[in-house]
């Protein structure tokens, strides 16, 4: 009988089927299952406000790996993820309010029609790279939101539109916990769409144009299509990421999509690892429960010290900013990379290195 | 005409603000080929150092200024030491991402030093505008301008010559082959963070002198990158014609395309104009080409 | 005047790749060192000049030693400031430079400022190429002058010890031969002691005085250059001669025969 | 929430409020002293012993003028603190809850007063505790017309690009129209504005009297300085966010005779309603002085909400609250701002503003309150 | 007519005349070398062929078709496979990933498909990682199949590049400088590796290598240039004994 404690040692398979699924070992199979569930099963003993919080994570993560499909896979920095957020935002708000559609239909739309909005800011890539075309995309965030709140007749202008939280039959999404579990499903499904993704053709030529384009080139790889590809597919998971966001806090207002939103979520993509799906989960967590959990510090902490207020709160800022600085000094990789080091250690455990 | 000329001066000083801003990134860039997005609070930090002796301490004006700027160049020197040191050799990108973590630093010291109050200069440059011809400048704008042509002939003279500009440049190409000459990169960075600070200081002195002094000038630093961006992110004369450029566009939109459209387009129109403007030179105006050869 | 005990490096602190080396480079004298790609040949000379560190490397155990001072572990900086200058494999240069101001980049830590001058024609006098070429930007000429450029940028630093990774690297057969006539010259005329990692094995030992031969890590056989020509095995895997003189690679046959130091 | 501590006794327990405050945002320069007005009423009405027996908590964090971080915040209030009402802030975050606090029955203070939270169908929680942005405006254009003198008075419209700038806008063009002023320009000058030279010339075209600012201090101050560069004769207006002491010292010289819409009284005025203020900031070891206007600003609205509290039959509901809040008649300020009454239709708690001019580097308030 | 033809290539940097009027071609079948000192345009003339430089005159034949003005990638899908002289794997990428890459224009998954890894997407990567494994086994790659090449030494990075070309099942095959960085034991292999592609697949080869060794022993046909000139043509033979050959590039030592 095989020792139960011990993780198997080896990879055995017999066909390249198997030895091409995501997790190949049956223990690593079970324990995902078995993290997934938990999660699922997370709203029934949280409160309201920390399923709340974990609903914005989760829909921040959606919008992280988006982005990180673009940036951390395809290497084509975005400064513009808050004005995408934005037209996903308003798709759906537009679709479900002015014409009525229903959210079902509406949400697919509003990833779809951000998508091609994407792919639209995306033809620089054409002959930009780098920092010159991350230009181009806060160009793209400029103008979006200069349409979004000039259109006064579509888009309700600098006021914006409500919108209302989706139902099924007589159910409204209205508790925290029930639009949990919308963007946990939504979640789920991009998380191993874009895994699927990264093994398989398309993701491989992504990667490809962001290692080294030119060589991508030549191996046959279409450089424009594809980085316009990865503006469409990547601001179609940010499109869906604004519409359940906009759908969530119940508005979309311009001043909702700023420029800090966009470097919000270059902080979740860089903070969790740059072209990695669970490195961006990590990030999008990390990135949205910070200034909670350093925000109720400084709570209990003026408490004892009223006079200090002021200091702590700048002190919120101060010790924010350390933090990720450390993070990138300790592993420049991002979080995904600590857990996998951390995961390595035990591995190789007793011993310290390989070869 | 003199409406198209008073326009088009505007732009010029106005774009020469910006231009200082924007030579604070392209020093920074020219050596870590890295974005600083704490740009702004080393503005903002200088002023508020400077504004600190004038006001609080009664220092006469120009000391005040040398001493801030000795404080910032001080500043850029330690803040890469404790921050950056660490990053170098490093994915440029988790340099960028430590610049966006400093700035959260400074922000925050600077909330807890100087709070939240916009404060103001006692005056200090004349409030009489000049007048030339129709055309009118704030005196403020005409020093900017001054000032940035200073700094235009110190920079292209200090890189092109200089032997740690030579190795500045050197080091922006390929750190690890600039270790391997012998060259500190730890010092060129050092170097070039305390004069980045010194550059932005001085340019946040003039801001302060227009707007006054609060925690949101920082965000200049944000509004001024496309300008760095246009004249090419490593390109010193780039950053000054850049700003004025955008500055002129600005200036230019707001006087004839605004009233058509019922304004607002001042704010957009540099950015659709830069974008056109990279399509055909994907480097900026002057930025140098990603040499690619296989 | 410079040694190697036993010395241990690591990547990423997982991956070994130096196991306990030794070895001595002697004042004044040309060394080549040979092995097999992925032997640790870079990685050797990585460890001399501290350009380690940049990449997640780090001497282990054992020690460097120049002069009898302890130097592994240094800065770069601080090395090349003791006269230990690498030419790094791929030749690195400054892209965005011109030639000329990479040759200047290479006598950045040099005290004797006013030389300097005289000495880029002395580069140019060695390389006739690279004055023709003084104001192209680096990266747009061929493999072949960036090499010059390479060797010429170590020219500059006047190092007591030059260290040179594969610089015959795509070279032209012609210039390779010129490159290592050079190489002697400098050796000979400036006193330069030189550390030369070669693939091309035939040229390296013609002009070196000594020879050590690196695989997986360590060094598995050293000696005098006249003593390793005459060793079958360096005859066979590193010179490509059998007994009945030069191969042609048309008949290279499909089975190995093993070193015997392995 | 409540937990009753003495059955039948005069103690009841506490009454909770949540609060949003700009302390390190975008606004911060306002949002603090704002914030403090609010906390110190708070605290004061406490020392007097809190509300029928009800000790009142003011739970408030910083949220930095971000939508999202309000969200959060709210959440956490809602769930965690389990208040009873909520004092906001900002335009877009008031309209970012505004929804929510309906659903969650939730009375909202917020110290945007924009025009459309009057609409009781869509925000019937929403209070609004001065005049709104537009009501401003139709007063200003309703004094222009008084005072004007020689022919049809030419009004230009000076804001900016996002919601609050805005929200007058439409509303004062309708007002305009109606009492036969003329709107001749609009121009619009961003918040961070460096320079305003170019919409100011285009504006001198037009040549209008008036010019009327919804705008921050920073803004207005650039306007006022290149107007006076320019050497441009309008009479500029400033609704209550254009206002301000903030803006004398940026502005220097070109301020020299701006009008300024006040809402709410500046600490040195001498006010009934300032001795409450005063006996707090004693108790504190602290000078009037040291205050300004947005502190008043904070303190009344705190106190608005808190006379809710005290009229309500039920106070620990938010509804409860809301019941209360729509009894308020005429409330009496003590000239510290304009006497409020909420009714069960109607959430604007006044029209009426007043207008202060700067002379000699201070803003002297030279009408009484007033409405259109 | 040889399965390409250059007629008449020249090319242009600035004040640089890369190619001048160069003109020749290359039978199908065959290995074809081309030499020539540091700098003459070798790889200039190869970036032509494989699309990335765009010649300012003259016109390039595939297979009889005009392919001056395809885009690279295009070229690719005819057929057309590269190696590069620096290497330029995808570094973060495993040696099966960057083979898989080599695959790219055979297959057909797209972005729908690829997330949804369901039923013909599959069943596409299986089909193709058999080709793929081939490759492996033929270059004796078994060992670092699963390693990001970024780590592998220079030896065997340069066949890993070799086999992400043969990985496309390309008619022609560029091999810019297979060889250099590599001690003779390694080159020995090398050269077997060229030779059983060149014999199993018929495949036609273009190589650049300055050991002439290895490019007399190999070639069917040499082209020398030099300054962007094509100085001479022919078989190695004919080659070794050009005396302008000889002075430009070869030296005493390698002329018969
Ligand atoms: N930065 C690095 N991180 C991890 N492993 C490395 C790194 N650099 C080198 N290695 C590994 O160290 C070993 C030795 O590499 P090194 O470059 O020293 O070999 P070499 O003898 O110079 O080979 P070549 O002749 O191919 O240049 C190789 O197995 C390589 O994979
Ligand atoms: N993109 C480019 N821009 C400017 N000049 C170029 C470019 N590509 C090549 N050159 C120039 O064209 C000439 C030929 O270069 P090429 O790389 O083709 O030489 P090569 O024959 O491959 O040499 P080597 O054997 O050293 O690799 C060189 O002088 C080089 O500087
Ligand atoms: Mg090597
Ligand atoms: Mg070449």
């Amino acid at each position: 009988m095989r020792n139960p404690f011990v993780m198997q040692c080896g990879e055995f398979h017999v066909d390249y089927k198997q030895d091409m699924t995501i997790w190949k070992i049956a223990r690593v199979r079970w324990r995902i299952v078995t993290i997934v569930a938990l999660f699922a099963l997370f709203p029934m003993v949280a409160t309201d406000c920390v399923v709340g919080l974990a609903t914005l994570c989760g829909i921040a993560a959606i919008g992280a790996i988006g982005l990180n499909i673009l940036t951390g896979f395809t290497g084509q920095i975005s400064i513009g993820v808050g004005a995408f957020l934005g037209v996903g935002g308003y798709t759906s708000a537009i679709l479900t309010t002015k014409l009525g559609i229903s959210f079902w239909i509406a949400f697919p739309l509003a990833g779809l029609i951000t998508a091609l909005v994407g792919a639209l800011f995306g033809i620089p890539s054409l002959r930009l790279k780098g920092l010159y075309l991350a230009i181009a995309t806060l160009a793209a965030q400029v103008i979006i939101l200069f349409v979004i709140s000039r259109w006064d007749s579509l888009t309700g202008g600098t006021a914006g539109l409500v919108l209302s939280r989706p139902q099924i039959g007589s159910f409204t999404f209205m508790s925290e916990t029930s639009y949990y579990y919308l963007m946990f499903v939504v979640l789920l499904i991009t998380i191993v769409f874009s895994l699927n993704l990264f093994r398989t053709r398309v993701g491989r030529a992504f990667i490809a144009v962001r290692d080294r384009d030119i060589a991508a080139e030549v191996m046959g790889i279409d450089l424009f299509k594809y980085k316009v590809l990865a503006f469409f597919v990547s601001s179609f998971f940010v499109g869906i990421a604004g519409a359940l966001l906009g759908h969530y806090t119940m508005i979309v207002s311009p001043e909702l999509y700023s420029i800090s939103v966009s470097i919000e979520y270059l902080a979740m993509i860089l903070v969790g690892g740059l072209g990695s799906v669970f490195g961006s989960l990590y990030g999008a967590v990390f990135i949205t429960l910070m200034p909670v959990v350093l925000r109720s510090v400084v709570d209990v902490l003026s408490g004892t010290f009223p006079g200090l207020e002021a200091v702590l709160i700048g002190m919120k800022e101060v010790v924010f900013g350390v933090v990720i600085i450390l993070f990138l000094v300790y592993e420049p990789d991002g979080l995904n990379k600590i857990w996998s080091n951390i995961k390595n250690y035990f591995r190789l455990w007793p011993f310290s290195y390989t070869k | 005409m003199a409406f198209f000329l008073q326009m088009l001066v505007t732009g010029i000083v106005v774009g020469s603000v910006y231009a200082l801003v924007a030579l604070g990134f392209v020093l920074i860039y020219k050596s870590s080929d890295a974005i600083n997005f704490a740009q702004g609070e080393f503005l903002l930090i200088g002023t508020y150092v400077c504004l600190t002796l004038v006001a609080s301490y009664n220092v006469p004006f120009i000391a005040a200024l040398l001493l801030a700027l000795a404080f910032s160049a001080l500043l850029g020197w330690s803040v890469e030491k404790v921050v950056l040191r660490p990053f170098i050799g490093k994915p440029v990108i988790s340099m960028i991402m430590a610049t966006i973590g400093l700035s959260s630093v400074l922000a925050g010291i600077v909330h807890i030093i100087w709070g939240h109050e916009t404060r103001v200069y006692p005056p200090v440059f004349s409030e009489k505008p000049l007048q030339f011809g129709e055309v009118i400048i704030a005196p403020v704008y005409a020093w900017s301008f001054v000032i940035v042509m200073i700094w235009l002939i110190i920079f292209t003279l200090f890189f092109k010559y200089s032997r740690f500009g030579i190795a500045m440049r050197a080091t922006a190409d390929d750190q690890q082959a600039a270790l391997s000459m012998g060259i500190s990169v730890k010092t060129i960075f050092a170097i070039a963070w305390a004069i980045a600070a010194i550059v932005s200081a001085v340019g946040g002195v003039l801001l302060g002198n227009i707007n006054g002094v609060n925690s949101s000038l920082s965000l200049i630093g944000l509004k001024v990158l496309p300008v760095a961006i246009l004249g090419g992110l490593d390109s010193i004369p780039g950053a000054i014609i850049g700003g004025i450029f955008i500055g002129i566009i600005e200036s230019m939109t707001g006087g004839y395309l605004d009233p058509l459209v019922g304004g607002g387009l001042k704010e957009v129109i540099p950015f659709v104009i830069l974008v056109i403007i990279l399509m055909v030179k994907p480097y900026g105006l002057f930025g140098k080409k990603e040499i690619e050869r296989v | 005047m410079l040694t190697l005990n036993n010395v241990e490096v690591m990547y990423n602190r997982v991956i070994l790749v130096l196991k306990g080396m030794s070895m001595v480079i002697p004042e004044g004298k040309i060394v080549a060192l040979l092995g097999s790609n992925g032997a640790g040949k870079t990685t050797t000379l990585k460890a001399i000049s501290g350009l380690l560190r940049s990449e997640d490397g780090e001497v282990t155990d054992g020690y460097i030693e120049l002069y009898g001072e302890r130097i592994e572990g240094k800065d770069a900086e601080e090395i090349v400031k003791k006269g230990i200058f690498q030419c790094m494999e791929g030749r690195r240069v400054f892209e965005h430079l011109t030639v000329e101001e990479n040759l200047i980049v290479g006598a950045h830590t040099r005290k004797d400022r006013q030389n300097i001058k005289a000495d880029l024609q002395k580069v140019y006098h060695y390389f006739p190429k690279l004055h023709m070429l003084r104001h192209r930007q680096a990266g747009y000429l061929s493999g072949g002058e960036q090499q010059m450029l390479a060797i010429g940028r170590g020219m500059m630093a006047k190092p007591k010890i030059l260290l040179l990774d594969e610089p015959s690297l795509g070279i032209a057969p012609l210039l390779v031969k010129e490159i290592f006539s050079i190489i002697k010259r400098i050796n000979e005329e400036e006193g330069t002691t030189i550390l030369v990692v070669e693939q091309n094995a035939n040229i390296a030992l013609s002009i070196a005085h000594y020879g050590y031969i690196m695989e997986n890590g360590r060094i598995v056989m050293d000696g005098p250059v006249e003593r390793l020509l005459e060793n079958e095995d360096v005859k066979e895997f590193y010179l490509g001669i059998s007994e009945k003189g030069r191969k042609n690679y048309r008949e290279v046959k499909s089975y190995k025969r093993r070193k015997r130091w392995l | 929430a409540t937990e009753p501590t003495k059955e039948g006794g005069k103690e009841q327990g506490t009454i909770k409020i949540g609060a949003l405050f700009d302390i390190t945002g975008a606004t911060g320069d306002v949002g603090t002293p704002y914030a403090e007005g609010e906390k110190a009423y708070i605290e004061y009405i406490n020392s007097k012993g809190g509300i029928n027996g009800y000790k009142i908590e003011l739970v408030g964090q910083d949220y930095a003028y971000k939508i999202p971080e309000a969200q959060k915040l709210y959440q956490k209030y809602k769930s965690s603190d389990k208040v009873s009402a909520i004092l906001g802030w900002g335009t877009a975050d008031t309209e970012a809850l505004r929804q929510q606090v309906t659903a969650d029955e939730l009375p909202f203070f917020s110290a945007s007063y924009s025009e459309n939270l009057k609409n009781m169908k869509e925000s019937p929680y929403n209070f609004l505790t001065a005049a709104s942005y537009s009501d401003q405006a139709r007063s200003v254009l309703r004094w222009i017309k008084e005072n004007h003198t020689g022919g049809t008075p030419k009004v230009a419209l000076i804001y900016n690009d996002t919601a609050f700038g805005k929200s007058p806008i439409q509303d004062a063009k309708d007002f305009a129209k109606e009492i036969g002023v003329e709107i001749v320009d609009e121009q619009i000058v961003d918040l961070k504005a460096l320079d305003a030279t170019s919409q100011l010339l285009n504006m001198k075209k037009k040549a209008p009297d008036y010019a009327i600012i919804q705008q921050t201090w920073g803004a207005t101050a650039t306007i006022l300085k290149d107007a006076k560069k320019l050497g441009i004769e309008t009479q500029f207006i400033g609704l209550n966010w254009a206002t301000g002491e903030g803006l004398l010292p940026i502005a220097g010289d070109a301020a020299e005779g701006f009008i300024g819409v006040v809402t709410h009284a500046f600490p040195y005025e001498d006010l009934p309603g300032m001795a409450e203020v005063k006996e707090y900031l004693a108790s504190k070891g602290e000078k009037l002085e040291d205050k300004n206007q947005k502190f008043i600003q904070g303190w009344v609205t705190a106190k608005i909400l808190v006379e809710g509290i005290k009229q309500a039959d039920d106070p620990t509901s938010g509804e409860g609250i809301r019941q209360g809040l729509e009894k308020i008649k005429d409330l009496d300020l003590g000239g510290l701002a304009a006497p409020v009454t909420f009714t069960a239709d109607n959430h604007a708690g006044t029209n009426q503003i007043r207008l202060a001019k700067v002379e000699n580097g201070q803003f002297k308030v030279f009408t009484d309150y007033f409405g259109y | 007519m040889g399965i390409l033809n250059v007629q008449n290539v020249s090319i242009r940097f600035g004040g640089v005349l890369a190619l001048d009027a160069v003109s020749f071609e290359v039978k199908e079948g065959e290995i074809f070398s081309l030499i020539g000192p540091n700098g003459a345009g070798k790889t200039s003339m190869l970036n032509c062929i494989s699309g990335l430089y765009k010649p300012t005159e003259g016109d390039i034949f595939f297979k009889g078709e005009r392919i001056t003005h395809v885009k690279p990638h295009k070229r690719a899908a005819l057929g057309i496979a590269r190696a590069f002289q620096n290497i330029e794997l995808f570094p973060h990428l495993s040696v099966l990933d960057n083979l898989m890459l080599g695959r790219h224009v055979r297959m057909k998954t797209g972005v729908l498909a690829g997330g949804l890894y369901w039923g013909k997407a599959q069943k596409e990567e299986v089909e193709h990682r058999y080709k793929v494994e081939e490759v492996i086994d033929f270059l004796e790659l078994e060992h670092v199949r699963n390693v990001p090449v970024g780590t592998l030494s220079y030896g065997l990075q340069k066949r890993v590049e070799v086999g992400r070309a043969l990985a496309m099942e390309p008619d022609l095959l560029l091999l810019d400088e297979p060889m250099a960085g590599m001690n003779n034991e390694e080159k020995e292999d090398m050269a077997r590796y060229i030779i059983d592609i060149h014999e199993e697949k018929k495949t036609t080869i273009i190589l650049i290598e300055h050991d002439m060794g290895v490019v007399m022993d190999l070639s069917n046909h040499i082209a020398v240039l030099d300054f962007g000139k094509l100085i001479a043509y022919g078989t190695p033979k004919e080659v070794q004994t050009n005396p302008r050959v000889i002075e430009a590039y070869l030296g005493e030592e390698h002329a018969v």
